[in-house]
């Protein structure tokens, strides 16, 4: 299956990109999308346990499926305010 | 009012938007930008912000807070994009019966909204810029 | 500024009074007056103080919090004489570099400031007057 | 000797004046020029046990010792913010 994955802060300098678009096995996991990316992007393997996944607007756990449809975010370490 | 804006923020607006004619306390925090950070001169700070899930969260915070409490009015207002020194990046206003109630919520929602919403701060030196919380660099307690 | 005064406090004024280069955090408490008090409507406010002395204690108040908290401005400001309902009748504003310090300097300060600065509110209703704090009425929270 | 003494508030409201002048025996207390206060304007009893004296311009306790030139101010339950 194909998922877009969206892409902030210091995630997306790292790859370069605000969203790309991943061609992972279906029914892979939030978990197993993550390898996959930093696998294709070793810039972020020194922020890879620093990353949380959102789908649909909600942080998600690592054994969580994800599905074509999903809206996907990679979410480093969060710093408003 | 519950917005992420690439202007500058007008405080005063948000204040009046939490004013309520039940309410005898305001308690207003606003997040501003440091001259000095890790030692170093700061030039600007720069934000960035997943809106759709980030507003969302905002809006979730608020009610949680709202509920808790038993606030009248809540206002978050975060900034987005490049805000010089001494500008505002946020700013939340709590309208409650008594202050107890004020300060507690207005003190839950920056202490969440620092933890879980997805925006981000760089800070730009003369000499590079930085991501706040990013690894190896220090976490700053604002 | 610490001061005690006769006219419609200017809120964005105080704010601005506690901008610092080196505050990453303000915190500002307002208290407005409501339109109810013990169950009846409430037609206005009147406040009236003991100036030198309210003006000393509130002096000392900030430097006691500036102390304590390392805060790096603090501006106090309250009404006196009539005060309608919605209006403001005191502006407490604190800025520090980080937000716990400017929370908790704020907090005490209001706190601090019901308890044993030398001012005096009284409620107009419909039907009749009462100071707050009166023995025999119950004294407020707010 | 003669003290000035300043009311606010409901003490105000209940003697109708905001400052008077007392004749006390010399070396008397705040807790003193309190009793003959009261005994001289009965409207103020019911609030006796919650007022404040206060010495120029700090709160003094009972038994502090008055003196001519003191600014003396009666201090009933304070209400402000």
């Amino acid at each position: 299956m194909r998922i877009q994955v969206k892409l902030f802060a210091m995630a997306r300098e790292e790859v370069g990109s605000s969203e790309l678009s991943l061609e992972l096995p279906p029914g892979s996991t939030a978990q197993a999308m993550l390898e996959i990316l930093c696998a294709s992007y070793p810039r972020l393997k020194p922020l890879h346990k620093h990353l949380r996944i959102a789908v649909n607007r909600e942080f998600v756990k690592p054994d969580w499926q994800l599905s074509e449809q999903d809206e996907v975010a990679v979410i480093p370490p969060v710093s408003g305010g | 009012m519950i917005a992420i804006v690439p202007d500058p923020i007008n405080v005063l607006q948000v204040v009046e938007s939490v004013i309520d004619p039940a309410a005898g306390a305001i308690d207003i925090f606003i997040g501003t930008s440091r001259n000095i950070s890790h030692g170093k001169k700061v030039l600007y700070l720069e934000y960035e912000a997943y809106l759709p899930m980030a507003t969302e969260f905002l809006d979730r915070i608020a009610a949680t807070a709202s509920e808790r409490w038993g606030t009248r009015k809540i206002s978050i207002v975060h900034r987005t994009g490049r805000v010089g020194l001494g500008e505002s990046s946020v700013v939340v206003a709590v309208s409650a019966a008594h202050r107890r109630e004020a300060f507690e919520a207005c003190r839950y929602i920056i202490d969440t909204l620092k933890e879980d919403v997805p925006i981000w701060k760089k800070e730009h030196f003369e000499d590079g810029e930085v991501w706040a919380g990013r690894e190896g660099s220090t976490i700053t307690p604002e």
